[in-house]
């Protein structure tokens, strides 16, 4: 029994996220493939099993009293023991299975007819039932339960399935909440505005599109409420309050503590069998919730930097004084749930000079973004670095297990993220995650710092840098954030930028001012960067030379101006051919259109 | 305002298939804050077979235009008919049957599909609503499906099998499952990479052809609406400022802010977006 | 801020209207046997009439709850049916109890879940599983069959600490540790468990999120990237299931109050619906509520500090 | 699969580990030692609701009365009456007027001094204040102050108990200050040997008494503690490891749990307070009318199995019994003890020739303070007769009031066996008692009650009138009575407790610190004495 029977731990969005991407068929397979998963539900299925086939497969009739066998331990008629009034406590274990699990069944069934309904027709529709549905789910909430189900059992008798039936309304704000944030969540999903533009009934939608989303979740929270409710039934009994003519296993629980120390082992079946049922039902949720977030069921690998080889890495490491940055022969990969791991980016290899902008160009999948993660040593966990090496300003990063690398970070190497607002810590201000990093690396003071950002602040172009400076991240507009980030990232005055795709969430017009901030940056600090974009624009505009990645693979690298006049690899040309640029306007190339024009 | 505009005079020599009149949209504001304008006031019309390019920066209310027209966003004032019938002011029931001629792509390909649904659920819901069902049904899939350019057996396959640019096109499919008049399509090609968007856009002009469905073409990306548009209106703050030929819009804009955008956009030749840049440069002095 | 505090104050308040109104409606939904259950089994049928009358069982409902209300409002709780004990002075003599235990549940809980979910968060693997396997047994076991175990082990066996009883901590801080520590663990295994799912799973979730790459890209220490920003975007739905526990442990306490025999608010309240001392359950419920309320607004408050979005000016 | 197993077993390997500590502590953990006994705390199984004199309950409740209140009489252990307030009492001839010789030494413990009037105005005030035994001074019509140390009680009808009644609550005198005050509930103020402590008293939690220092009865034989705590602990289980761990130094338990009691080291001294069985309420049959059939209720009789619940449930810790008389009262007849035995074929029989061998359907209380044993075995034996028993869940607190509302004909009842037998017909027999739900009159019990209360003064004629009606309640079946159920007291090594006759809790002055091993064997002796209420029925 959960400490606090009536709460349940609020499922994170992204289950409901998950509960999304899962289809049903794998999803099943997934949760049949984690043994955890395999385990609860085989579990669960054998009480269940046992529980409605109890009046059949009982040895004994539950309640049939033999006074002359009463305490006697387990023996060759009475498996698990008779108890106190001598009746068999096997069959009494399974017949009370029945009960408990009908008991809470009932409270299962209403909390989630209750909280399904409500959470629909709130989350869908909104408006007046929306609020009146979410102040009564916080009226329920905020009373102490317990107190409630002492009161009602008062007013309507110890009538088990009453209790539990109250219990159920009790604990539906759980499934409500659930379902309405679910329902809310996909009423703005693209696909069920597409189903309404298809002229699909509210009804429709609701069946088709949001139960399915919810079903996952609901699942999961019903077997938490069953544990709850099998936990509330034997701690009301256990407190006097059942119902002495329902045996269920908090009955013989009950029972069991009252003759505690004339036969301690009464205590043990009721208490092993609740205790595997919610322990079962838990682990399923758990497996469950496991599943929808697909977590790989194979233990993750500590990721990072771990390099098999080095072998390439001293061979081909270039002394050149004039590299900033060398990546040779760089391969990283996965790990899947076979063994196997997933190579994302393999063998390549580029220079970056001192002073040089260097575009790593690509489509998705191409690789780029892992590759200015590498640089960065920054890969998400479990990633691996198969083979190759990166060398900055001679010295091979990944020599020691990533210690040189992370020592750089910040002070040598700066990073400059693609989303803006997404990179900067909501909960602190601008100005705070500015100055900490300045205060680590250069030893200033705090005071210092602060005047030292907010310079900087003015520097890259934000009208208000002391205002700024004490704004939180939202309190910013996006083109805002990003000036701010690079301002983070020439802080401590590296020589090296690393930009992943730095304009491509921002406004057009934006782009071309934070472009040219880049550039002038570049300019007065000498910078060396790597900017990973997609856009050929954007290369033309900054870059002096460029890798064109496909499939984790080098296909061709040169400088800006030769490879974007005269590409040589097909997959270039293409590329490049498929920008719109110089291409004439549909007003002009529609020629039926045209003529139509003419004829106004 | 409308009437200072210079194309508007010409589209009435056509009968229209959509007339946007004076349309305002409004967010109820937070916590007693005014509400929010996302619409001021706008008018445009589409007429059969063209496409009205609609450019724009975040928060001009471009995607709220668009949804305003499917009915998926409050219409606080203004009309807007379609073939001569209103949309606005209609009960759910009524909207959804008058508006089954306009029909939507949108901009994320990944969650404009539902997930749990196979293609061919996909595709197929939509013409449930109207009846038709069982073998009809399939012969159609199988007809959009080719239409456009998908293999037939994608159908028992569900999306995320399926690359964005394919799953874009299962989008349009279920778009055109229902022969619709006009299709909104709220920047249908800014997710998928390069040479993916591309060939989109030359399905989106080939379907075109063949059905001659009308397009409200919604995006940021002046070069996309202006390779797939015959008109463009070029929205800023919830407001027109400038409707032209795509000819006129993108290569001799009048509106200052037009003019801002195309210099903005870079080109890949690294000498002509060199002059693009100085352009700019040149246009914020004289701004400032 | 002020404003806020003033306007969920005012929703606490309009919280203790219905919460009271409807306890006092059901509380009174069967008030028969009460007289004699006060009385005893000798009473005759006079001293029973005479009983209801002085307890005005007699009257209207909603006349009585008038009274109560108005009462209640002047802070006049009344006195209980069953131990002719003010009822402020009843609830006030055991909320220290039941706070001790909530309370300590929850500080203990904040503290173990954290570091638990911290640990499984971050180091996976056999952490991750210990964490999962303890999250399965706290929630299975019922708590007062761990508070049994409990007390035959260390309260009767080893005698480190007392079976029964609350000590109050202005007679003996000590006394009040050791009378608190057995029910706080009983109850804390199950809190513990939920809890630190929800800090492990909401660490992972922030831990993935953009800016934390962003913040170690800046050569910011891992434990200050850590401790100083995950910890912090992972502490609001934390707070969330915290106030949650607080409010279940307030009535579900009662389980473990019993086992210890523990003169606590959730006895009292068992005990006072049951008997049906209608002035007490108010009282309980009264003050739970309030309880409840200035909980959620602190959790509300200690929310805005930490995510300065939820904040309002 | 690995991860799972760990799971799994981890559970279980917890579950078991508990269920091991339990089995094995019942050897382990013996009492701990107490070397100062200046404190004694007490487990009480109630709560009292009014510390007002007049609003007293007894039994279970006189422990929390007793500290503060000295009562007119005093009841000693073995049920005979010796002085306390009054000196000297005595009874008229005709029953009607008693008079009672009190101390003057007294004074309470605001400084009021103890007199007749003083005497008066409390007997007065319990007779009118509505308190749940004031019945039992119903019948006083006036009370005569003689002289300042003598008063004497008119009463309107006779009542052999009148004296057992003032050495009970109607006795407890206490400081007429309090009448006039607002904390007669909660502040007691009397002459009793100890002075409620309200700064140290929790209510529901420990109520903790200090001993006076001037009290007028310095040569008392009872054994003084500087503090006396008292704690309600309702819960068996609670109660139990509170005495085990040492928290309390005595309390009573239920007889099943005296040989975890004895394992652990405390002493247990047993005592018989009350009957089990069915409460036949119903003898008239107005609820069900086979219940009217003497037969009917005779063959109930013979149904359960009585020995085997004995032993089943109390371990064997009673003596069965077919009559609701305590067996030091005057009515008392070892025969009734086995006027029925267990025999279902003559229960069927006796069934038959009612007119129901196919039985007949009745509807019984259930509750959680009932033992789950006792109530599988009794519906099953009654079933096997051919009553069908059709449960229906009460909770704790509302058992005896519904019983008292006459909603059930038919119950399993725990009654206390009052120590005189005028106690158990007043309470129990006659068409005006509480207890007789239905108001069943039978002639010849009335006319023996008639013939006892004329020879109040013949104590043989006395005696034969009250045996007279135990055995026709017996023959007649007016109760379906199991056995008298032996009270458990446990005390720590060094004191020793004896247990009151007819009263669930011993009284205050019953504990005694004894230097030597703790006693084992506590009298079993009741004598005429006080009604009173049993501990597990009526307070749950």
């Amino acid at each position: 029994m959960s400490a606090a029977p009536l709460t349940t731990a609020p499922l994170t969005t992204a289950v409901l996220r998950a509960s999304e991407t899962g289809a049903d068929r794998s999803l099943t397979r997934r949760l049949l493939r984690n043994p955890l998963g395999l385990t609860a539900i085989v579990l669960l299925g054998l009480i269940v099993l046992l529980s409605v086939l109890a009046p059949w497969i009982a040895p004994h009739d539950p309640n049939h009293v033999d006074l002359a066998v009463a305490f006697d331990p387990p023996s060759a008629t009475h498996w698990l023991g008779a108890d106190s009034a001598g009746r068999d406590v096997l069959s009494r274990l399974l017949t009370g299975g029945r009960l408990t699990l009908l008991g809470a069944a009932i409270g299962l069934t209403v909390a989630v007819v209750v909280g399904l309904v409500s959470g629909l027709v709130a989350g869908y529709y909104g408006g007046w039932f929306d609020t009146l549905s979410d102040l009564s789910t916080s009226l329920v909430m905020a009373l102490p339960n317990m107190m409630i189900l002492l009161a009602i059992r008062v007013v309507v008798g110890p009538s088990l399935w009453i209790t539990m039936a109250v219990f159920g309304l009790l604990i539906s704000p759980s499934i409500y909440r659930l379902v309405r944030s679910g329902v809310r969540q996909v009423r703005g999903e693209l696909y069920v505005d597409a189903a309404r533009v298809s002229g699909l009934s509210d009804a429709r939608i609701i069946a088709r599109h949001v139960l399915f989303v919810v079903r996952a979740p609901i699942i999961i929270q019903a077997a938490i409420i069953g544990g709850i409710a099998i936990a509330i039934q034997s701690g009301l009994e256990f407190l006097g309050l059942g119902d002495q003519t329902v045996p269920t296993w908090g009955v013989m629980l009950s029972e069991g503590f009252g003759n505690l120390y004339i036969a301690p082992l009464l205590i043990l079946w009721p208490g092993l069998a609740i205790a595997l049922t919610i322990g079962s039902l838990v682990l399923f949720g758990n497996a469950l919730r496991d599943a929808l977030e697909d977590k790989p069921a194979a233990p993750r690998l500590r990721g990072g930097v771990a390099r098999q080889s080095t072998a390439t890495a001293t061979a081909t490491a270039t002394a050149d004084d004039d590299v900033a940055l060398s990546v040779r022969g760089l391969t990283v990969g996965y790990p899947t749930t076979s063994d196997a791991l997933k190579t994302v980016i393999e063998s390549v290899t580029f220079d970056v000079r001192r002073g040089e902008i260097l575009g790593l160009v690509g489509e998705s999948g191409s690789g780029k973004t892992q590759t200015a993660w590498s640089v960065l040593g920054l890969l998400p966990r479990g990633a691996v670095v198969e083979s190759g090496a990166i060398v900055h300003d001679g010295v091979d990063l990944l020599a020691d297990a990533g210690r040189t690398q992370r020592g750089l970070l910040g002070r040598r190497i700066a990073y400059v993220p693609q989303e803006p607002m997404s990179n900067l810590d909501p909960y602190f201000t601008v100005g705070h995650q500015l100055v900490a990093p300045m205060r680590k690396h250069l030893g200033l003071g705090r005071a210092e710092a602060r005047d030292r950002a907010t310079q900087l602040l003015a520097h890259v172009g934000i009208p208000d840098p002391v205002r700024t400076m004490k704004a939180y991240p939202h309190e910013i507009s996006g083109g805002m954030a990003q000036r701010v980030l690079i301002a983070g990232a020439v802080s401590c005055d590296p020589d090296l930028i690393v930009a992943d795709e730095p304009t491509t969430a921002l406004d057009v017009t934006v782009q071309a001012e934070i472009l040219d901030l880049l550039r002038s940056l570049q300019a007065e600090r000498g910078l060396s960067m790597v900017l990973v974009t997609h856009n050929f624009g954007v290369v033309a505009d900054l870059c002096d030379s460029v890798v064109v990645l496909r499939g984790g693979q080098v296909v061709e690298q040169g400088p800006a101006a030769a490879l974007l006049s005269a590409p040589q690899h097909p997959y270039t040309r293409d590329l490049l051919a498929a920008t719109l640029d110089g291409t004439a306007p549909r007003s002009v190339s529609d020629a039926a259109y045209a003529e139509l024009e003419a004829a106004r | 305002m409308t009437d200072t505009l210079p194309s508007v005079e010409n589209s009435h020599t056509v009968e229209n298939l959509l007339t946007v009149e004076n349309l305002v949209v409004e967010f109820p504001g937070r916590r007693r804050r005014a509400p929010f304008r996302a619409l001021k006031g706008v008018s445009l019309d589409i007429a059969p077979g063209e496409t009205l390019g609609l450019v724009g920066e975040s928060g001009s209310g471009k995607t709220t235009l668009g949804r305003a027209i499917l009915g998926l966003a409050p219409v606080t004032s203004g009309s807007i008919t379609f073939e001569g019938r209103p949309l606005v002011g209609l009960g759910r029931a009524q909207r959804r049957a008058a508006g089954r001629d306009v029909q939507a792509v949108f901009q994320d390909p990944y969650t404009s599909l539902n997930p749990a649904m196979s293609i061919e659920d996909i595709l197929t819901e939509p013409l449930t609503v109207q009846g038709v069902a069982g073998r009809d049904a399939r012969a159609r899939v199988r007809e959009l499906l080719d239409a456009v350019g998908l293999p037939a057996d994608a159908g028992a396959r569900r999306p995320n099998e399926f690359s964005g640019g394919q799953r874009q096109r299962v989008a349009i499919a279920r778009a055109l499952a229902l022969r619709p008049r006009l299709i909104v399509c709220d920047e249908p090609v800014s997710a998928l990479d390069l040479s993916t968007q591309a060939r989109v856009l030359d399905l989106f002009i080939d379907i075109q052809r063949r059905t001659g469905v009308a397009y409200l073409f919604v995006s940021h990306d002046l070069m996309v609406v202006r390779h797939i548009s015959h008109r463009i209106a070029v929205l800023y703050r919830g407001e027109i400022v400038e409707l032209g030929s795509g000819e006129q819009v993108t290569d001799a804009p009048e509106h200052p802010y037009t003019q801002r955008l195309l210099a903005a956009s870079p080109v890949s030749d690294p000498h002509e977006q060199r002059l693009r840049r100085e352009q700019r440069w040149a246009q914020a002095a004289r701004a400032s | 801020m002020w404003s806020f505090i003033a306007r969920r104050l005012a929703g606490g308040i309009l919280l203790l209207v219905v919460a009271s109104s409807l306890t006092y409606l059901l509380m009174n939904a069967n008030s028969g046997g009460i007289a004699l259950r006060i009385l005893g089994d000798q009473a005759t049928a006079e001293q029973i009439a005479a009983k209801e009358a002085e307890l005005g069982l007699d009257r209207p409902v909603l006349e009585r709850f008038g009274e109560w209300a108005l009462g209640a409002v002047r802070g006049d709780l009344g006195t209980s049916w069953f131990t002719s004990e003010g009822v402020w002075h009843t609830v006030f003599s055991r909320l220290p109890v039941t706070l001790s235990l909530v309370v300590g549940t929850v500080v203990v809980t904040t503290i173990v879940a954290t570091a638990l979910g911290v640990l499984a968060a971050t180091r996976r693997g056999r952490v991750d599983r210990v964490v999962q396997v303890l999250s399965v047994v706290g929630a299975a076991a019922p708590n007062f069959w761990i508070g049994l175990m409990l007390v035959v082990g260390f309260a009767l066996t080893l005698r480190w600490f007392p079976a029964t009883g609350f000590v109050s901590p202005a007679v003996s801080a000590a006394g009040w540790a050791a009378s608190i520590t057995l029910p706080i663990v009983a109850l804390a295994l199950g809190s513990v468990a939920a809890v630190t799912q929800q800090v492990r799973s909401a660490f992972i979730e922030v831990e993935g999120r953009d800016y934390v790459r962003t913040l170690r890209s800046r050569g910011l220490g891992e434990r200050t990237v850590l401790f100083g920003h995950v910890l912090r975007g992972a502490a609001t739905p934390a707070l969330t299931v915290l106030a949650l526990q607080f409010v279940g442990l307030l009535g579900g306490a009662v389980v473990v109050e019993r086992v210890f025999a523990l003169p606590g608010l959730g006895e009292t309240i068992a005990n006072a619906t049951t008997s049906g001392d209608v002035p007490l359950v108010m009282g309980v419920v009264v003050v739970s509520v309030a309880l409840v309320v200035v909980v959620n607004l602190v959790i509300d408050i200690l929310a805005g500090w930490i995510n300065p979005k939820a904040r309002v000016s | 699969m690995q991860r799972h197993i760990r799971g799994t077993a981890g559970a279980a390997a917890v579950l078991l580990a508990g269920a091991a500590a339990l089995s094995g502590c019942a050897a382990t953990g013996g009492a701990v030692e107490k070397d100062d006994w200046s404190s004694l705390t007490i487990a009480a199984v109630a709560e009292p609701t009014s510390f007002d004199p007049a609003q007293a309950a007894e039994a279970n409740f006189a422990q929390y009365y007793q500290p503060v209140f000295d009562t007119l009489i005093r009841r000693l252990p073995d049920g005979e009456l010796a002085p306390m307030l009054a000196t000297d009492w005595r009874l008229s001839d005709d029953g009607l007027t008693a008079t009672l010789d009190l101390r003057d030494d007294v004074t309470f413990s605001d400084g009021t001094a103890f007199d007749a009037e003083v005497a008066e105005l409390n007997l007065e005030r319990f007779r009118d204040s509505g308190g749940p035994f004031a019945a039992n001074l119903a019948n006083l019509t006036d009370v005569v102050v003689v002289d300042d140390d003598t008063i004497r009680l008119e009463l309107s009808t006779p009542d052999p108990d009148i004296f057992q009644y003032l050495g009970n609550s109607a006795g407890y005198m206490a400081s007429p200050a309090q009448f006039t005050g607002d904390a007669v509930d909660t502040q007691p103020i009397g002459s009793g040997p100890y002075e409620l402590d309200r700064r140290q008293t929790v209510t529901g939690s420990v109520y903790t008494y200090v001993k006076r220092a001037d009290y007028w009865d310095q040569d008392a034989r009872w054994d003084f503690f500087e503090t006396l705590a008292i704690k309600p602990m309702l819960d068996p289980a609670a109660r139990m490891n509170a005495l085990r761990s040492g928290e309390v130094d005595t309390g009573i338990i239920e007889p099943k749990s005296i040989p975890e009691a004895e394992a652990a080291g405390l002493g247990v001294s047993t005592f018989q307070v009350n009957w089990y069985g069915l409460a036949i309420f119903d003898r008239d049959g107005t609820m069900v009318p086979a219940l009217a059939d003497v037969r009917v209720r005779r063959a109930i009789s013979y149904a359960i199995q009585t020995d085997a619940i004995l032993d089943a449930v109390e371990l064997g810790h009673g003596e069965t019994t077919d009559q609701g008389f305590n067996t030091d009262s005057e009515a008392y007849l070892p025969g009734l003890d086995e006027a029925y035995t267990y025999d279902p074929d003559r229960a069927r029989k006796l069934m038959a020739q009612a007119g129901y061998a196919d039985g007949f359907e009745v509807t019984m209380p259930s509750s959680s303070n009932m033992d789950p044993a006792m109530l599988a075995a009794v519906g099953q034996d009654l079933a096997a007769i051919g009553i069908r028993v059709t449960w229906r869940e009460v909770a704790p607190a509302d058992f005896i009031p519904a019983l008292r509302e006459g909603k059930f004909a038919l119950s399993w009842m725990s009654f206390a066996q009052p120590p005189t037998a005028w106690g158990t017909v007043s309470r129990f027999l006659l068409p005006t008692s509480a207890w007789n739900v239905f108001k069943t009159r039978d002639d010849r019990i009335e006319a023996a009650a008639r013939t006892a209360l004329a020879n109040l003064d013949d104590p043989e004629v006395y005696d034969a009138a009250v045996a007279e009606i135990n055995r026709v309640t017996v023959q007649d079946a007016w109760n379906a009575i199991f056995y008298r159920v032996e009270q458990g007291v446990v005390t720590r090594a060094g004191l020793a407790a004896e247990g009151q006759a007819g009263q669930a809790a011993p009284s205050i002055y019953n504990y005694s610190v004894d230097s030597g091993a703790p006693e084992d064997n506590a009298p079993e002796s009741n004598a005429p004495e006080n009604n009173s209420t049993d501990s597990n029925s009526t307070d749950g």
